[in-house]
């Protein structure tokens, strides 16, 4: 099942105000990410939010264009919500467990980047499929 | 023998049982037997708390028959008793403690503690700490017969005073007669109308009765002094008398202690039952009065009510015959708030009334009783105990009040 | 043989592994260990670069369980990368070298990595008898436990009974088994209790000390805090049932079948702390309480002792009942004696009071 | 000793040693009492001795009937704690088990919602009783140390068993431990102190009773 799958009307609205603090903090974020670049970050799973709440708010936050999955010992979907430079990371182990729920505010999560020694290794491999090719 | 500390504590654990254990063992400190206790109530001071009054008896208790006290007293953490405590407690033991029951029917753990009070009094005889008045008064009884040195001229007197007044013969020593009266010392010396009222009720009732030339003294002071040597001396002279006559019946007259005495601590002082019965004089005049041998005329009109004896009520369970006695004559009767076995104390009873000493505090714990009369306005107290009415008329002359104290054999004897 | 100056993240690159791994394994790490995310990166980046840590395994009065649990390996999951990439100088369960030449690679890795090395045991030692009960190559485990904690930069306690003593030192603890941190008091030591412990908390403490170079906090207990700050029936999935006052009363009733609270089971939940409701065992799959069997309490100390596993914990542990009629008769004895002696003692008293005269009241 | 320690520590030896101790202590007090005797009363009896003492063994609960005395806020107080005490102890579901494991038989259990109640009503009325006893003049003359320890005892059980139940302050097992420990304390003190007349007030009512009813007075 699609966790990020959202009914319009799934809950009320929070009684308890933890959504609002969120919000706030992903605007904060936000802001930083415009001034200077830095990107930042929201635990999920670390935050005590009352039942409903976590629904409520992936139904705010909703789905934008971008959708990115990592297939490295267990599924990870990447989501781009509806406000660009805010990401929803969800990783999960081979047995499909949760391991991670993040938001990450960033240009682009860092963990679809590839990183230099990789790409360092690409380059290597690359380099013996063409000796290998000749 | 010469009495002692040594002798006191023999006699503290000679009489500790299994009530006196159980009693202290329950006690919680509540307070409750305070607010029962007219010397309390009328003091306030916290010293007067019937439990309070027994702490030497507790104290011998738990270094003599508690493991735990042995214990405590072998680390040097509980020091034995000492005369001085006993000295220091005999106000509160004879002074402040009229042995009126009031706390042994209102502690919520059960704690006779009257009878804890008669148990600590042996052991203060014992140690020679008792109140000179009321050894004064034991002394005589055992001596010359009678506390207030009433002797056989002095009964032979009243008898023929008696005889004039009524014009009927007073029997003495008439054996197999069914009845021997008894009479308390007040009766004798301080109201001497008893005896012709009880021989004209008596006559009228058609009652086969006599007085006994060596056994007319119904005072216990033994029982007040709390000596069950002294007490029982004097409870075995009644007892002769009565089986020399060979009467079915004793009759306690108007006085509390007596009919304790005789009655409920007779048999067990000189070690068994009696072969007669023995009646406070209320309970056989009801008796008369139910078999319709006793006939009245006339009423009393004046606003009355009746003040249960302690002894007589509470501590002897007579409170329904002096009522319908009563009932016979009076048109204006009423009950005192607590009354019957829940009276309070006229302040005098328990032997505090031959302690000169006592006298001030008795008189200001009279207060209760005379709340009690104020509240309901009466003009006239009846009683059935010679020593209640000497005091109470005693409180009435100290706080001007205008009621005036009636025996209620007298008051009877007027309507037949 | 991998170059063993290869870093992890060398070495995991040969098979395929990419950084990107190492950062989800380390976002994943972070999240399960509450440390901020931001760290993530960072910590991939040390994992990547870490080259072999040097670990020596040691095991003394123990029933491989430990091992088995951390070892066995359903799929292949991240703790198990990271477990296969340590160097695991020294294990005689697991080591193909045995005899002499085990006990020279020990030495030799000692040696070599003086100050460096993770040492990590599971088992108690015992020491009664001078710790004849159990040796390997005819060291007692107390003399090989003193002399591999020296070099050693940490030492890991795994299992209850390295931790605590566990099943070996269980009353009456025939071969005076003792824990790790009984005999060493100069070294960083974590405990991770359990029996077993579970794998995930092994190799997070691993990972932890790997990427941060630092132990994670620890609670008074030395355990991880992460793992073991809350008890299981803190985050028991059935805590509502025991907020309701809903217990199952026997393995069969209707509460056992609704999934009751197992409190009066004798569950150990309320007063054991361990990540089960949380980690879970078997790659996720389950825990004890969820598959209807109360909680042992097995990360506690002493939890083989703590009285009958189905009592309920508000139940005396001991023998109450015998205690209760030895103490009777005891009681009759001496309160009968005492009842006597206070007779005695009356009846004395009436013998020796004499009688109230007239002379006495003079 | 660590929580899990100490909560062994009480549930194992130290309630043997507790009950051990109560057993024991409460055996010898009772026997050394009872063996005292007491003297057959010779007098003719006016009323049943035997019914009037059964009686008063539950009436005298209420003494202040009769006009005898003022009972008011003391006689209520101290009614509601013993109440509460009581129910309390022998209906509380975990009690129960504790009982059973013991007694080997079971019954069943009063709502959790009365218990807490119960107990609220009870630490109250106890905080209430001592703080009269400190302004009353007789109450806090007679009141000795061993009173304030009994005090002490009777109360720590309900507080901490409160917590427990309701905010485990220093976590469950701590919270656990300690009220086990408090009960252990309180049954320890009951022979050496006055908490032995929840065993003697029985003798000691009887007695008053019979004592009274046999001169036909029913207090």
């Amino acid at each position: 099942m699609n966790l990020l799958h959202s009914p319009a009307n799934a809950t009320p609205p929070s009684q308890i105000g933890n959504i609002h603090a969120l919000l706030a903090e992903i605007a904060a974020l936000l802001g930083k990410l415009a001034e200077n670049g830095g990107s930042g970050f929201i635990d999920l799973k670390s935050l005590p939010l009352a039942p409903g709440e976590a629904r409520q708010l992936h139904d705010i936050l909703g789905r934008g264009e971008v959708t990115a999955s990592i297939d490295a010992l267990g599924p990870s979907e990447i989501i781009e919500t509806r406000y660009p430079g805010v990401w929803r990371v969800l990783h999960r182990n081979a047995g499909g467990d949760i391991t991670a729920d993040l938001l990450e505010i960033a240009h682009i999560p860092e963990i679809l980047k590839a990183h230099p020694d990789d790409v360092r290794t690409s380059r290597l491999r690359v380099l013996e499929r063409l000796a290998g090719t000749q | 023998m010469t009495t002692s500390l040594a002798q006191g504590v023999n006699a503290l654990v000679d009489v500790i049982d299994r009530p006196i254990a159980a009693f202290f063992n329950s006690c919680v400190h509540c307070g409750f037997c305070a607010e029962a206790c007219l010397f309390y109530t009328e003091t306030g001071d916290p010293r007067y708390t019937p439990i309070y009054k027994v702490e030497p008896l507790r104290k011998v208790w738990k270094q003599h028959f508690t493991v735990w006290g042995k214990f405590l007293h072998a680390l040097g953490l509980s020091k034995p008793l000492t005369i001085e405590e006993l000295r220091e407690w005999e106000p509160l033991v004879y002074d402040a403690c009229t042995l009126c029951g009031r706390c042994s029917a209102v502690c919520p753990l059960g704690n006779d503690v009257t009878y804890m009070i008669r148990k600590l009094r042996e052991g203060m005889v014992a140690a020679g700490v008792a109140p000179e008045g009321l050894k004064g008064a034991a002394y005589r009884s055992l001596t010359i017969g009678s506390p207030m040195k009433i002797t056989l001229q002095t009964l032979k007197a009243t008898m023929r005073d008696a005889e004039q007044q009524t014009g009927l013969t007073i029997p003495l020593d008439k054996e197999g007669a069914e009845l021997m009266l008894i009479l308390s010392s007040n009766e004798i010396g301080l109201y001497p109308e008893i005896l012709p009222a009880i021989a004209r009720i008596f006559d009228k009732a058609g009652v086969s009765w006599t007085l006994c030339s060596t056994a007319f003294e119904a005072t216990n002071a033994g029982i007040q002094i709390g000596s069950s040597d002294v007490a029982r001396t004097l409870v075995q002279r009644i007892v002769d008398g009565a089986e020399k006559l060979k009467v079915k019946t004793v009759i306690s007259p108007e006085c509390g202690h007596a009919y304790t005495a005789l009655r409920w601590d007779g048999p067990n002082l000189i070690g068994r039952p009696f072969p007669f019965k023995v009646l406070h004089i209320t309970e056989f005049l009801d008796q008369l009065r139910a078999a319709g041998k006793l006939k009245t005329s006339g009423h009393e009109s004046e606003r009355m009510t009746y003040h249960d004896p302690c002894q007589i009520a509470r501590r002897g369970g007579v409170v329904d015959a002096p009522r319908n006695l009563i009932d016979m004559i009076a048109d204006n009767y009423v009950e005192m708030e607590e009354t019957g076995i829940a009276n309070w104390c006229c302040g005098g009873g328990g032997g505090v009334s031959s302690i000169e000493r006592a006298d001030p505090l008795r008189r200001k714990v009279f207060s209760k009783k005379k709340s009690q009369l104020d509240a309901i306005k009466v003009t006239t107290v009846v009683t059935a105990c010679a020593n209640c009415r000497h005091m109470i008329e005693e409180g009435i002359e100290d706080n001007k009040m205008n009621v005036k104290v009636v025996s209620l054999t007298e008051m009877l004897a007027q309507h037949v | 043989m991998p170059d063993p100056f290869m870093t992890l993240g060398e070495k995991l690159a040969l098979q395929g592994v990419t950084r990107r791994t190492f950062l989800k394994y380390c976002t994943s790490l972070a999240s399960l260990m509450a440390l901020p995310p931001a760290m993530a990166a960072e910590m991939a980046e040390k994992l990547a670069k870490s080259t072999r840590q040097p670990v020596i395994w040691l095991s003394f009065q123990e029933c491989t369980g430990c091992t088995e649990s951390i070892a066995r390996s359903h799929s292949p999951t991240l703790e198990s990368l990271i477990f296969d990439a340590i160097s695991l100088d020294y294990h005689h369960t697991l080591q193909a070298a045995s005899g002499g030449a085990a006990e020279a690679a020990r030495l030799a890795s000692m040696k070599e990595h003086y100050g460096k090395y993770i040492l990590v045991v599971d088992g108690a030692i015992p020491m009664k008898d001078g710790g004849v009960y159990s040796t390997i190559a005819g060291i007692s485990n107390y003399d090989m436990l003193i002399d591999t904690a020296k070099g050693a930069a940490a030492i890991i306690a795994a299992g209850t009974c390295a931790a605590y003593g566990g099943l070996p030192h269980a009353n009456p603890n025939p071969t005076g088994a003792v824990s790790v941190s009984d005999i060493v008091k100069d070294k960083p030591i974590i405990n991770v209790p359990g029996c077993p412990p579970i794998a995930t908390v092994m190799t997070g403490v691993i990972a932890h000390v790997l990427t941060l170079g630092a132990l994670p906090e620890l609670d008074e207990q030395k355990r991880p805090k992460v793992f073991f700050g809350d008890t299981i029936h803190d985050r028991c999935y059935r805590r509502p049932f025991y907020d309701q006052g809903k217990f199952a009363k026997t393995f069969d009733d209707e509460g056992a079948r609704n999934g009751w609270c197992l409190f009066e089971l004798g569950c150990k939940g309320p007063v054991t702390r361990n990540a089960c409701a949380t980690l879970k065992w078997n790659g996720g799959a389950s825990f004890p309480i969820e598959s209807g069997h109360p909680c042992l309490g097995c990360s506690e100390p002493n939890f083989w002792d703590a009285g009958d596993f189905y009592r309920a914990l508000p139940e005396p542990a001991g023998k109450v009942l015998t205690t209760a009629a030895a103490a009777v008769a005891a009681g009759a004895v001496i309160g009968i004696a005492a009842g006597a002696i206070g007779r005695r003692k009356k009846a004395k008293a009436a013998a020796e009071r004499k009688p109230v005269t007239s002379d006495d009241l003079k | 000793m660590n929580d899990a320690d100490f909560l062994l520590w009480v549930r194992g030896p130290g309630m043997i040693i507790a009950v051990a101790v109560f057993v024991f202590g409460v055996l010898v007090r009772f026997l050394e009492m009872w063996l005292l005797g007491k003297n057959v009363d010779l007098a003719e009896p006016k009323g049943a001795a035997f019914g009037a003492g059964v009686r008063t063994m539950f009436t005298r609960s209420a003494p202040c009937g009769e006009e005898m005395c003022d009972g008011g806020f003391v006689l209520f107080s101290s009614w509601a704690f013993h109440i509460a005490f009581v129910l309390i102890f022998l209906f509380l579901a975990p009690h129960i088990l504790f009982l059973k494991s013991i007694l080997g038989f079971g019954w069943p259990a009063l709502p959790k919602a009365l218990m807490t109640i119960l107990a609220i009503i009870g630490i109250i009325s106890m905080v209430a009783l001592l703080v009269h006893r400190f302004f009353h003049a007789v109450r806090n003359f007679l009141g000795k140390t061993v009173d304030y320890v009994a005090w002490t005892a009777t109360f720590l059980p309900l507080l901490t068993g409160y917590l427990a139940a309701h905010s485990p302050l220093f976590g469950y097992s701590m919270s656990l431990a300690l009220h086990i420990l408090s009960f252990e304390i309180f049954i320890v003190l009951i022979p050496f102190t006055k908490l032995m007349h929840m065993f003697t007030v029985w003798v000691a009512r009887y007695i008053n009773g019979a004592a009274f009813g046999r001169k036909g007075v029913a207090v």
